[in-house]
């Protein structure tokens, strides 16, 4: 079951990683946002194995907060890094 | 068995030689960047790489619980380190807003 | 009800910049009654400490290591009396220097927060606490900075703050490390640690820290803009005041952890010596006059230095003093210069240097008074800066030293050289074109650092006492 | 047996260093922005791993979150000042020369040598060594609270968390100084999708601090972070332009930003004054007092932290430009 979880993990961290690629390359804003939004899916899906894995219920509160934060940097993205002025 | 080969490898190990090599980075950047923002960047990555060595200190491996006092050292850290970047943010807007009435 | 002076010290500037920032309009007499609260709470700690020798309180009831003591000894107590006495003399002279309302509603917040972290320096025991307190110096004093708005002040402020933040990240560092070998972070265990690799990291980290923080050659290019832009009290309060935070840290630091090697003191000395060559060689080719007084702060910053290492890794427990009595001379005298010189800017409407003698009108008092804070600053007697300097020479001459004497001198002579740059033209009457104008009249502004300047020369004739009274408690853990 | 999960382990350290690298050497500015928040989430994730939850959720809400937006709205406004705002690239904003290929290969030398002289003492120094574990667990029954990281803040070392508070402070005091009636780089309109987002969002937000806060006692959790996730509350009002910072706000404003000082000082001397030393709580009511402090303080910081995301100080504008 370790083995599993932690094969999953190291998984999750690969998408992570490929996902920066597409941060390095954008072109556009909107794709590093989105690629960055998979950033906080991925790490709220690491945190919920970690809780399993380490036995502390407590990182599902953290995983809960990430998820709630993933939401706020959308919309600062949506408003900061657009390139045209209101 | 792979894993057996390295019995020394322990999270505290790893993170704790990374942390180090965060703040060394992040040294080297603020000694050296040119664009401001940028140096503001640079620090934050030494208080990472500071509060990576003293939440490393805290570890005493998986059954033990950790030491707590590292890590209320490592959240006044980071509180202290947002309010510092937040004044120098600050001075750099200003600064900016600054220089462009000058030049027109 | 009885309230601990410690206490009093750290609360009376804490509740008077909360009072100064929400009644804005108060601000002054607020701020006013906050020092004058200071003031008080640091002579009762002095009687205490003058009956009792070192006072310890332990914050919460919980004892160090894992709790936090406050400790206040002779030394302590005379940086937070000297940092109260001129704290309350800038004080009185911005109610009259800062005109704009916007200056004031923001000076005094900023200074007593400034007042709260230099005080908490002064009595703190503990490592990461002291972390904390010069991180609120640093946000203070880069608030002071800037109080002018000036594209200048705000360039040098932005540059102070990345000097701040990173002196105070590498001494964060150097905490960690210290956590990592020891498990505490109090003085009383960094006295009884064995010497080890983590620690000579930790000490390294902490003391580049410092040096930057404190402007020790060549970590200093970021102190001459800053103090030279900053509205005149601020730059009182920055050059005379808040440099000396991190200089008694790593006195305190360095003295309770012996460098390991007599090599690492004589380098100090040499970037003192260095500090002082080039800082005074800057501070004669200086244009403007608030800028050569903040290189001549390079220079004493120097001077201080070349004290800690005159007596080398032997004499160690008594070269701190030499160091003590240069930075309380420099903490009183500096301040009225900067005040001094605020004054003749005032009044003339420019601090160019050259044209200082053509001036129309002669802020005479201003005069008198930045040439009486430049004795103290050159080390004529009977000043305490030359008390300070003769301490300095007496000792290393004792320990065959000749290099740093050498040096000393060189020190002199060129402060006499750049000071005399700006006194002479006080002098020269002949070279006066325009007709006097009227001269603004006596102002608070203008007692303030004559009070000042006469203290700084006065206090030399109150070396022995003074000398006495840093050494109770034996502040550094060390046997008499 | 070392644990499988090293092999996580060793691919999440490494691409911590490799984004620190990456953050300070793309081009880009708004790219290393986001590599930058990629980093604090990474870095957040290593702390959970070394059973530091608390350390995580502060770093993921205080140091990734609210900085990551800070110099979101920097670099725009850098951008706007200097008419770039529509180019495809947001280049430094301070041109300098290309940096010459000996240069990097010096920095990169003198990184590799401060790393391994750090790592060498960090290798020859105790793992698991001393600490305060012993000392705390000692002392956790008298401290009115049940999580030990909270007893730490709140109370053993009260005073560096009273400090900390200050810091804050001093910071939103320095900030509102420096920026004087600065007009903000104007920004799109959200539309109507936003409105149902924020319905859901904002209330979730709000619960989530005050439960955050209140865990604190015995969970990972406590104003800080409960503070942390209220400011994203502020920080949406005021990225979608809900609320509009007025002149007349700046009173109330002042009060919220040294409620939580002044609560946690006052309580300190109230304590002094009752003859005990400062900060030490009396146990029977030390659970009271330190929810009342946290509660204030919860307060101060999500006000500060929204404040020091807005910057300037909300005054009269001379020109209406920045309130598109």
């Amino acid at each position: 079951m370790t083995v599993f979880l932690g094969t999953i993990l190291v998984f999750l961290l690969a998408s992570i990683i490929a996902g920066l690629f597409r941060v390095l390359r954008g072109p556009e804003p909107a794709e590093r946002m989105l690629a960055a939004q998979l950033f906080g899916t991925a790490a709220v899906a690491i945190l919920l194995i970690l809780s399993r894995l380490m036995d502390t219920p407590a990182l599902l509160d953290v995983a809960m907060v990430f998820a709630l934060l993933a939401a706020v940097t959308l919309v600062a993205f949506v408003v900061l890094a657009s390139r045209r002025a209101g | 068995m792979m894993f057996g080969t390295m019995p020394q490898l322990t999270p505290d190990l790893i993170y704790g030689v990374a942390g180090i090599a965060v703040f060394a980075i992040g040294l080297v950047g603020a000694l050296c960047t040119q664009d401001r923002l940028r140096r503001v960047l640079a620090l934050k990555l030494c208080s990472v790489g500071a509060g990576f060595l003293l939440v490393v200190a805290a570890w005493r491996g998986p059954p033990a619980a950790p030491d707590p006092v590292p890590h209320a050292l490592v959240i006044t850290g980071i509180v202290v380190m947002v309010s510092a970047t937040a004044v120098a943010l600050a001075l750099i807007r200003r600064l900016q807003t600054l220089e462009t009435e000058d030049d027109t | 009800m009885t309230l601990d002076p410690m206490i009093l010290a750290l609360f009376a500037p804490l509740f008077g910049a909360v009072a100064a920032f929400v009644l804005p309009r108060a601000a002054g007499a607020v701020g006013l009654v906050a020092v004058l609260l200071t003031c008080g709470a640091v002579l009762a700690l002095a009687r205490q400490v003058l009956a009792a020798g070192a006072v310890t309180l332990e914050l919460g009831g919980w004892a160090p290591p894992m709790g936090i003591a406050l400790r206040a000894d002779g030394l302590g107590v005379a940086m937070l009396a000297m940092t109260a006495a001129v704290g309350l003399l800038v004080s009185v002279g911005a109610l009259d220097a800062l005109r704009e309302a916007r200056q004031r509603q923001y000076f005094w917040p900023l200074w007593l927060l400034l007042l709260t972290g230099m005080n908490g320096v002064y009595l703190g025991t503990d490592i990461f606490n002291l972390y904390v307190m010069i991180e609120v110096i640093a946000l203070a004093a880069v608030g002071l900075t800037v109080l002018s708005g000036t594209r200048e002040a705000v360039r040098a402020g932005l540059e102070y703050m990345y000097a701040s933040i990173l002196g105070a990240l590498l001494f964060l560092m150097g905490v960690g490390f210290v956590y990592l070998q020891l498990g505490r972070l109090d003085f009383a265990g960094l006295i009884a640690a064995e010497p080890s690799a983590a620690l000579s990291a930790a000490l390294a980290l902490m003391i580049v820290g410092l040096l930057l923080k404190t402007a020790l050659f060549p970590l200093h290019f970021w102190l001459p803009a800053a103090h030279a832009n900053a509205t005149a009290p601020a730059s009182a309060l920055l050059s005379g005041l808040v440099v000396k935070a991190a200089l008694y840290i790593f006195l305190r630091l360095t003295t309770h952890v012996p460098l390991p090697d007599e090599i690492l003191v004589t380098l100090i000395g040499a970037l003192g010596a260095g500090a002082v060559l080039w800082g005074g060689v800057q501070a004669l080719r200086a244009e403007r006059l608030k800028l050569l007084v903040a290189w001549s702060t390079v220079v004493q910053i120097g001077l201080i230095f070349i004290a800690f290492a005159r007596a080398g890794q032997v004499g160690l427990a008594e070269s701190w003093k030499a160091a003590a009595l240069l930075i309380l001379a420099h903490g009183v005298a500096k301040a009225a210069m900067f005040l001094a010189a605020g004054r003749i800017r005032d009044e003339v409407g420019h601090d160019i240097i050259r044209d200082l003698d053509r001036a129309p009108i002669r802020p005479t008092l201003a005069q008198f008074t930045f040439a009486l804070a430049a004795i103290s600053l050159i080390g004529l007697p009977p000043s305490l800066g030359f008390i300070g300097k003769w301490s300095l020479m007496e000792g290393a001459m004792a320990a065959g030293y000749w290099h740093w004497v050498a040096v000393t001198m060189i020190g002199t002579l060129l402060s006499v050289a750049y000071f005399s740059r700006v006194l002479a033209g006080f002098l020269r009457f002949d070279r006066v074109r325009a007709p006097l104008g009227e001269h603004q009249g006596w102002a608070l502004a203008d007692i303030a650092p004559l009070t000042l300047a006469i203290s700084a020369i006065s206090l030399g004739l109150l070396a022995a006492p003074i000398l006495s009274f840093i050494e109770l408690g034996y502040p550094f853990g060390a046997k008499p | 047996m070392t644990d499988p999960v090293i092999i996580f382990d060793l691919l999440l350290a490494a691409a911590v260093v490799a984004l620190a690298v990456a953050s300070l050497s793309v081009r880009d500015l708004f790219v290393a922005i986001v590599l930058f928040i990629t980093f604090g989430l990474l870095s957040a994730l290593s702390w959970v791993r070394l059973a530091a939850p608390d350390v995580a959720l502060a770093e993921a809400a205080i140091g990734t979150g609210v900085t990551g937006a800070l110099l979101l709205k920097t670099l725009r406004h850098l951008r706007y000042v200097s008419g770039t705002l529509d180019r495809a690239e947001a280049l430094s904003v301070t041109p300098a020369a290309p940096v010459p290929a000996p240069v990097i290969w010096a920095n990169a030398a003198f990184c590799g040598l401060v790393t391994l002289g750090l790592a060498v003492a960090f290798l020859g120094a105790p793992r698991s060594g001393p600490g305060f574990d012993a000392l705390v667990a000692e002392a956790m029954p008298a401290s009115g609270v049940d999580h030990p990281v909270t007893a730490v803040l709140l109370n053993f070392r009260a005073y560096d968390t009273l400090m900390e508070v200050v810091v804050l402070l001093a910071a939103v005091i320095a900030v509102w100084q420096i920026e004087r009636g600065l007009s903000d780089a104007p920004a799109p309109v959200l539309g109507a999708v936003w409105e149902g987002f924020a319905r859901l969002t904002l209330p979730a937000i709000v619960v989530v601090g005050t439960y955050l806060l209140w865990k604190g006692a015995e969970a990972p959790g406590g104003a800080f972070q409960g503070g942390a996730v209220l400011a994203a509350v502020g920080l949406l009002l005021l990225l979608s332009r809900l609320y509009v910072p007025q002149p007349s706000h700046r009173g109330v404003a002042r009060w919220a930003f040294v409620l939580g000082t002044g609560a946690f000082a006052g309580v300190a001397l109230l304590v002094a004054g009752g003859g005990r030393v400062a900060f030490e709580y009396p146990p029977e009511h030390a659970k009271t007092l330190i929810l009342l402090i946290e509660g204030l303080v919860t307060i101060s910081i999500a006000v500060t932290l929204a404040a020091l995301f807005h910057g300037r100080e909300p005054v009269a504008l001379r020109s209406d430009r920045g309130r598109a």
